[in-house]
């Protein structure tokens, strides 16, 4: 661990936000009162749809917009009416916004040049942000002679070089391609483990968020949704709305009735034995189906429309009760095009919501 | 735009920074505006002394004379030819010079060249050119004796200032509507190709309907150039003659108020004119702005 | 493209000769002419050919003329012009654009419309404010009463006098109250990343930091391409320094050339000096076109938002 | 004192200003005089204005004649005979003063490039056409200019119709009044009249005779300046200022030979004065005393015999007092081409004047000069007949008279 | 089938491309000769990294780059000389390039209309396709007033609507975000499915091709490097190269050395048997390694170094005789971190590959 990792960790410190509104004009609130606190050193992703205020939370941590209300604590300090740079919190660009007419030394080092840092320690530190990230042989170039992903690392080693305490990323991989992205995804993730700085992440990538985080905060229209870790997120959606956010392809909903018996669908198969009457929405994971099922429960007949192959696995689209259900085979197992699929839904993958909030309903076929 | 509260919060900073630009403005610009509309309710005397308030008889005294209207008609149709002639032949020079031709690189430099020479000198040659004995006209003149003069003949003589207005105007509006051009995104040609628009629709069909916000810019700017560049190329060339035919408005407040010592019957003029000028560029914003699409 | 343009190709090259001769045909004219002697033109008019005069002619204008020492006043005229344009339109761009001001909009417009009216109509009025700029000030103390107070008090009232007439300062400043230049960088300025102003405050860069070190680098197409157009504008001002300058050492080039051509009728122009001297003074703006040309067309690109 | 000489002459003339500026700067160390050319007797005046609204104005500056009326009532120059009582002013020749003087007869401003209207062949051409004799009427001029077409000769006369020759010089050798109340002389309340004198038939018959190609205007000519078209030969003859004199002569050297006489008449009209032509010099008010006795030394430098001589030979202009007569005679170069418009120039405004020809005395008048050429050049042009340009003029510039008399409501004619 | 599909699949024909060079200029050879064919009506996906020519290869057949050498053929008709509108292929781009000024309907129609085709007839045909996409009820937006999705398929009905036998695709995907990317996807290959055009799609994507293609042609510096079904490709990737560009995360390639009976990593564990002498890189999916195998076969012992758990499957990354291994384990099975993983390589799934060339050597294992 460099000097520079621990004074990171040294710095991270709980970021705190305390009924949090923001409104860029009278009529049109975009943050409604937000209340959340993400734990020191933790990784937390903001997950959302486009527009659904990702980047308004982050600016407001950041400083770069004013909170119309409420207040934001880093630790004990109440930072919102304080400028950015007093902040002590660093941030990484979507595109990146290097300065293009920079060098790299001179992007990493412009935070230490305005703060009056002696040029010599400059060197020295920037030395090691580079050397950290690979960036030593690139100190002269400009960034428009860099690829992607050393563009990343500039704009990471811009961040970190002044060793915030919080960190913070705004899509910065949405320009990349699969490939770069993905390789991007496993750095930062090494990066963090290695500096430990409260990280915000935004993004609106769920594979991104999935195998970044510690946890996701999902946001829709400003809200938050849910926020809680990758794997109860995606095994326990608290609303339909995240259910089908996350996972690709994404879970199934299917309307079904109870009669205080069954759950059935709409054209009257039985989906599972269940105590519960009225209309639900019933989710399953395209993966959790199963196809000819050997078990011994509910049998349900559908017509395949048609399949995508993705080498490690394939996706089956099938018609059932008047919806389109999306089915993961593992590795790709053969199923003839076009015919009569017999699937099995199992207790244990349903999940089941409230048709009037979307909110799900806990534990109704026991645990999962 | 950005964000509000994303932008800088100073105070006095910014004020600071348009200072010295609105000092500058305010006292060459608006001040002898105000002045000029000050004046235009009196009766001023050349050399100070005496100013006596007459109300609005400045104004109609300008509004009944026919001169006015005439020179304010003058006006009109110089920045209507004018301008149109100078946005259309650099458009077609832009069209021209955007294609990889060899022709191409020499045409990006001299066009640009009549910008660095001055109208007032320029006239001169102008004028030369156009005289009906030596110039290029002269072989129609041996011809038709008496078609071309426009010593004599106003009309003639406005189109040599159009001419010389066009020539000076050609170098501004050929390289914004150049750099217009330069920015179309080639796979907006490409598409056009394989919906089988050759070349010559495609000026048509794609090119000048995507340069919309650069015709308007060059229109609006043009049409005040108009009025500036009319001035002293009249100075040298025509002198608002032969009969006060290349008199515009601009000419006839400057001979009015520098020459005859009409203070207040130039002011007035002036009035007018700014509000005109202010009324038909507004006038363009609403009708031709509106159908300028930015959409790339 | 694999398409038959050679119709089009043909019909460009054609247009751009023609566009080429419209420009040069007058400045072929006045080489010509320049490099007659004044016998020839007496006889004859302006030249169709040129002759062999063209040295012994610039050589009057330097020997008899004020023109080389009036383009020294031409060079500092455009030159400040430029100057000043520059930083002053940039400054107050990069107010209106960068600052939360609520009358950012209002300043907006107010420089805007100066665009709308020419100096050539405001001459008149112009002229008396720069033969004592502080008489708007003097006008407003009187008018606001405030001059009686002063004059109750300290016994006289305020009026201050200062002339910039016959000064270059007096040449520059009008010229300078124009809003194209704070246009043409209100509208680069907004082409810019918005994230890279951003990422400066994150920086820790205040305003004067963020101007210095971000925006006036990645300014520089458009410095250069207003500065070039501001220069040559300056350089062939003609109305406002033939009424602003007084001595013939303070006149520009260009009013300097106008003067060349006599007032009375008594005298035929000596165009062949007349035209050697345009030459003379066309030099350096031409060569400043030929220089920074790509900048022109670079730096105006504006690509809307 | 440092004071400072306002001119608005270009050319030829402007380097004999300077050339008397440095001989006078040279000739004493109590004063030095700085001689600033405007380019225009119009910016000239322009700028004094605002200098003048400004208190930055010069202690001299020189005006044409147009503007004298302007002037006079301005409240902005003092007249000269008050600032210099001493000077012999009666040797100022009549027609010059007659111009510049107050009702009470005092000159109001010193008469420095003066001139007047000349009439100008080129003997050679007329010769050439067969015609011996040079005209002095315009029945000649005609007779001879019919003589010049037919042997080809393309522009037999020409002028530039302006105001000065074509109307102004015109009525006063004609004697025929332009404006009422002796063209004004006699108060504010004067109106045009020219419009229904002789002065409209003449420049009637110009119309006409341009048409039949004995008349050509400026325009008509290749060079489209007439005096161009003079000096280059392309025309026989001209009407035209004592002070395009030097010009032509050296145009002409060793190629035509060169007439100089005073303007045509009509044959059946007795010959009047000509009016003086050129500028003359103000004293500005608003001036300490050290400036008014440098502008006094000045003013007494220029009238010096020496300079006016010197002034005279450069540039063509009309020498205005006895003395300098006396001096040209003494010095025997009376008959030379230097001299040449001295003589017939003096002569021609010393003939007799009457009340209507002393000079114009209206207000606006420079403006009126604008109006007069606008007109009458759209007669020219055809677009309408010049009895009704010359009615349009007289109704515009009886406007001009009455907003001047609104302007100078209570200002008393000097 | 409306009577555009038909008329669209009538016009299909199959595309020879015989010994197609391309260079821009003298030195640098873009393509060097190419000779492939692409059958009638099938949907060819042309993927590699960027820069490999992949767009150069598309221009040639749409007519909008010359050939340096080498003729194309559309059926039995050379076009390598024809101008793009006599080609009668269609072209849809990477950011659609619509026409900005002009109604959807005027952008669908345009080609027609330069065509010189009646009125009357143009609305009938625009109107149909437009059904036939689900743009009826946007004909008279600009393209500006579209999202996304929308513009994709008003750049479709423009290229389909003049019922060409080739359609050309650029990248059209790549400026979606994932979410939209997918729809679209879906869409395509139902579009595909029904009107049957001969269908060129470039990408470098790599689910894109296998979800879309009848047969994927893989570029690489201008050359092909495999041209085949996407299961064959997955499955029995050419070279190294395709192995490691198809697969995400890719294809694990580890250096063994046989020794006549069995093949050793550098560690000297022993991966399988093979009567094979020599180095040879060997090749395995991350979805094919299993962990703790009951099987007989040969163990590995490995260190786990990290997971990501992407909620429909985690990737673990263990490090095995010093090189990274990528393991994807099926639905999310617990494995504690950072302990020893024993793993297991099927003979089955193995490839093998020649270290100098890179290409496979074919049935080294028998079949799979
Ligand atoms: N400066 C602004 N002025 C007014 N409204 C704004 C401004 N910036 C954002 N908004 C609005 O606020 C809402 C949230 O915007 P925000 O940029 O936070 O969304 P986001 O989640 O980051 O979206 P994306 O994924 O597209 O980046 C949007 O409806 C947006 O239109
Ligand atoms: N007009 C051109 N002139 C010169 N070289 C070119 C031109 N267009 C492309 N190239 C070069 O040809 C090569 C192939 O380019 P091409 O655009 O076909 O790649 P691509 O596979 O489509 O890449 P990408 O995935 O980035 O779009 C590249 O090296 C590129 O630099
Ligand atoms: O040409 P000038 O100098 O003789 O002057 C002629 C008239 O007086 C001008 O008003
Ligand atoms: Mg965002
Ligand atoms: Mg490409």
């Amino acid at each position: 661990m460099t000097a520079i990792d621990m004074a990171i960790r040294a710095a991270a410190a709980n970021i705190t936000l305390s009924g949090v509104t923001k409104a860029y004009d009278a009529d049109t609130t975009v943050i409604p009162p937000m209340d959340v606190e993400l734990g020191a050193g933790e990784f937390t992703v903001v997950l959302g749809p486009s527009g659904c205020g990702k980047s308004t939370l982050l600016q407001m941590i950041a400083g770069l917009e004013r909170v119309s209300g409420g207040a934001i604590a880093f630790g004990d300090r109440e930072v919102q009416d304080l400028e950015p740079k007093h902040r002590g919190c660093a941030m990484v660009f979507q595109n990146y916004a290097l300065y293009p007419h920079m060098s790299v030394f001179d992007n990493i080092a412009y935070s230490l040049k305005v703060s009056g840092m002696a040029k010599a320690e400059r060197i020295e530190r920037v030395g090691a942000v580079a050397k950290m990230l690979g960036l030593s042989d690139y100190l002269a170039r400009k960034p428009g002679q860099l690829s992607g992903g050393q563009r990343q690392r500039v704009a990471i080693g811009r961040a970190i070089v002044r060793e915030p305490g919080v960190l913070l990323f705004d899509e910065p991989l949405s320009n990349l391609d699969a490939q770069l992205r993905h390789d991007m995804r496993v750095e930062l993730a090494e990066l963090h483990r290695r500096i430990g700085a409260t990280t915000v992440f935004v993004t609106h990538d769920q594979v991104e968020a999935m195998t970044l985080a510690d946890r996701i905060l999902i946001l829709n229209k400003g809200r938050i949704e849910q926020f809680d870790t990758p794997k109860a997120i995606y095994h326990h959606p608290a609303s339909v709305f995240v259910a089908k956010f996350i996972g690709a392809p994404p879970m199934n909903i299917l309307p079904v009735t109870g009669d205080g018996a069954v759950l059935r669908l709409a054209d009257g198969q039985v989906v599972a034995a269940a105590r519960l009457t009225g209309a639900y929405q019933l989710g399953i994971r395209p993966e959790d189906i199963l196809l000819d099922a050997k078990a011994d429960g509910h049998k349900l007949t559908s017509t395949l429309r048609f399949r995508e192959d993705l080498g490690s696995h394939a996706v089956l689209a099938a018609e059932l009760a008047g919806s389109v259900v999306r089915i993961a085979t593992p590795f790709g197992a053969d199923v003839s095009d076009h015919g009569q699929l017999s699937l099995h839904f199992p207790d244990s993958r349903l999940h089941l919501f409230d048709p009037a909030s979307g909110r799900a309903i806990p534990s109704a076929f026991g645990a999962n | 735009m950005m964000s509000e509260s994303s932008l800088f919060s100073h105070r006095w900073l910014p004020l600071l920074l348009v200072a010295p630009l609105m000092l500058l403005i305010v006292l060459f610009f608006y001040a002898p505006i105000f002045q000029a509309f000050y004046w235009s309710f009196f009766l001023e005397r050349p050399f100070g002394g005496g100013s006596m308030f007459v109300g609005w008889d400045n104004f109609i005294r300008v509004i009944s004379d026919p001169e006015f209207w005439e020179a304010g008609w003058r006006t009109i149709i110089f920045m209507v030819t004018g301008s149109t002639l100078a946005v259309a032949i650099p458009l077609i020079l832009a069209v021209a010079a955007d294609r990889k031709i060899a022709m191409s690189l020499p045409a990006r430099n001299v066009l640009v060249w009549p910008k660095g020479v001055a109208g007032a000198s320029i006239g001169v040659v102008f004028a030369f050119l156009f005289n009906p004995f030596a110039g290029v006209l002269a072989p129609l003149n041996s011809i038709f004796p008496g078609i071309w003069a426009p010593g004599i003949d106003g009309t003639d003589a406005f189109i040599t200032l159009i001419a010389a207005h066009v020539w000076g105007g050609i170098p501004f509006n050929f390289v914004i509507l150049l750099a217009g051009l330069q920015s179309i995104p080639r796979s907006m040609h490409q598409a056009a190709a394989m919906d089988g628009a050759g070349p010559w629709r495609r000026i048509l069909d794609v090119q000048l309907p995507l340069i919309m916000p650069q015709l308007f810019l060059t229109l609006v700017l043009e049409f005040t150039e108009s009025v500036t560049s009319a001035f002293a190329l009249i100075d040298t060339i025509t002198k608002g003659g032969p009969g006060g035919s290349t008199t515009l408005l601009v000419y006839k407040i400057y001979t009015d108020g520098f020459s005859g010592y009409d203070l207040s019957g130039a002011s007035t003029q002036t009035a007018i004119l700014m509000v005109f000028v202010v009324l038909l560029t507004a006038a363009q914003f609403v009708f031709l702005g509106r159908r300028v699409s930015y959409d790339r | 493209m694999i398409e038959n343009a050679r119709s089009l190709n043909i019909a460009a090259s054609f247009i751009l000769i023609a566009g080429i001769a419209y420009i040069l045909g007058p400045l072929y004219l006045t080489l010509s002419t320049a490099s007659q002697s004044y016998e020839f033109i007496l006889r004859n008019g302006l030249a169709w050919l040129p002759g062999d005069q063209l040295f012994s002619n610039m050589a009057r204008v330097f020997a008899e003329t004020h023109i080389p020492i009036q383009m020294l006043n031409s060079l500092a005229v455009a030159f400040g012009d430029a100057l000043a344009t520059c930083i002053l339109s940039f400054l107050s761009a990069y107010a209106i654009v960068y600052f939360r001001v609520r009358w950012a909009g209002a300043a907006f417009a107010l420089i805007l419309a100066t665009i709308m009216l020419p100096i050539e109509i405001r001459v008149i009025t112009t002229y008396q404010v720069a033969s004592n700029v502080f008489s708007p000030l003097n006008a407003l103390l009187d008018v606001t009463g405030l001059n009686e107070l002063i004059a109750a008090y300290f016994g006289a009232p305020v009026k201050l006098e200062w002339s910039v007439l016959n000064t270059h300062l007096g040449l520059i400043a009008p010229l300078v109250a124009h809003g194209t230049g704070t246009f043409l960088f209100r509208q680069f300025f907004l082409t810019l990343p918005k994230d890279l102003f951003k990422a400066a405050r994150m920086d820790g860069a205040g305003p004067i930091r963020f101007l210095l070190d971000i925006l006036l680098p990645l300014s520089r197409p458009s410095f250069a391409a207003l500065f070039v157009l501001t220069f040559l504008s300056g350089w062939t001002q003609y109305l406002w320094p033939l009424v602003a300058a007084s001595t013939s050492d303070m006149q520009t080039a260009v009013v300097g050339l106008a003067r060349l051509v006599p007032d009375a009728e008594g005298e035929v122009p000596d165009f062949p000096m007349i035209m050697a001297a345009t030459i003379i003074v066309s030099i350096i703006p031409l060569a400043m076109i030929a220089l920074l040309q790509r900048y022109l067309v670079q730096g105006l690109v504006l690509t809307e938002k | 004192a440092n004071i400072e000489f306002w001119y608005g002459n270009t050319g030829v003339v402007e380097t004999a200003i300077q050339a008397q500026c440095s001989a006078f700067n040279a000739a004493q160390t109590e004063h030095h005089i700085t001689c600033v050319g405007q380019g225009s007797y119009e910016v000239s005046m322009q700028k004094a204005i605002a200098a003048f609204r400004a208190k930055n104005h010069p202690v001299l500056i020189q005006f044409f004649d147009a503007g004298t009326l302007d002037l006079m009532l301005s409240d902005a120059v003092v007249p000269v005979q008050e600032v210099l009582p001493d000077v012999k002013w009666e040797s100022y020749i009549a027609g010059a003063r007659a111009y510049y003087e107050t009702s009470g007869g005092k000159l109001f401003a010193q008469p420095y490039n003066a001139s007047t209207l000349l009439f100008y062949t080129n003997k050679t051409e007329l010769q050439k056409a067969g015609v011996t004799e040079t005209p002095t009427t315009w029945e000649e001029i005609i007779e001879a200019a019919r003589k010049l077409k037919a042997s080809g000769h393309a522009c037999p006369f020409v002028t530039d119709g302006d105001t000065w020759r074509v109307l102004e010089q015109f009525s006063a050798r004609h004697g025929l009044p332009i404006a009422s109340r002796h063209n004004g002389y006699d108060g504010l309340d004067a109106g045009y009249v020219f419009n229904t004198t002789f002065a409209a038939k003449h420049l009637q018959n110009l119309v006409d005779w341009r048409k039949e190609g004995l008349v050509r205007l400026a325009s008509d000519t290749k060079a489209g300046n007439f005096t161009a078209a003079f000096n280059a030969g392309e025309c026989a003859m001209m009407e035209n200022s004592s002070g395009s004199y030097t010009a032509s002569a050296k145009a002409f050297e060793g190629k035509y030979e060169l007439t100089v006489g005073m303007a045509p008449m009509y044959k059946g009209y007795e010959r009047h004065n000509t009016l003086v032509g050129g500028a003359s010099i103000y004293i500005m008010k608003g001036h300490d005393k050290a400036e008014i006795e440098g502008a006094k030394a000045f003013l007494d430098f220029v009238r010096r015999p020496e300079q006016q001589m010197a002034f005279t030979s450069a540039t063509g202009y009309v020498p205005v007092t006895s003395d300098v007569m006396d001096a040209i005679a003494k010095s025997g170069e009376a008959n030379t081409p230097k001299y040449a418009t001295a003589a017939v120039g003096i002569g021609s405004m010393n003939e007799p004047r009457t009340p209507d020809t002393r000079g114009i005395r209206l207000g606006f008048y420079v403006q009126f000069r604008q109006v007069f050429m606008e007109e009458t050049q759209k007669a020219f042009a055809g677009g309408q007949t010049m009895q009704a340009a010359l009615d349009n003029a007289k109704k515009r510039g009886d406007e001009l008279l009455r907003r001047f008399e609104q302007t100078y409501k209570g200002v008393k004619l000097h």
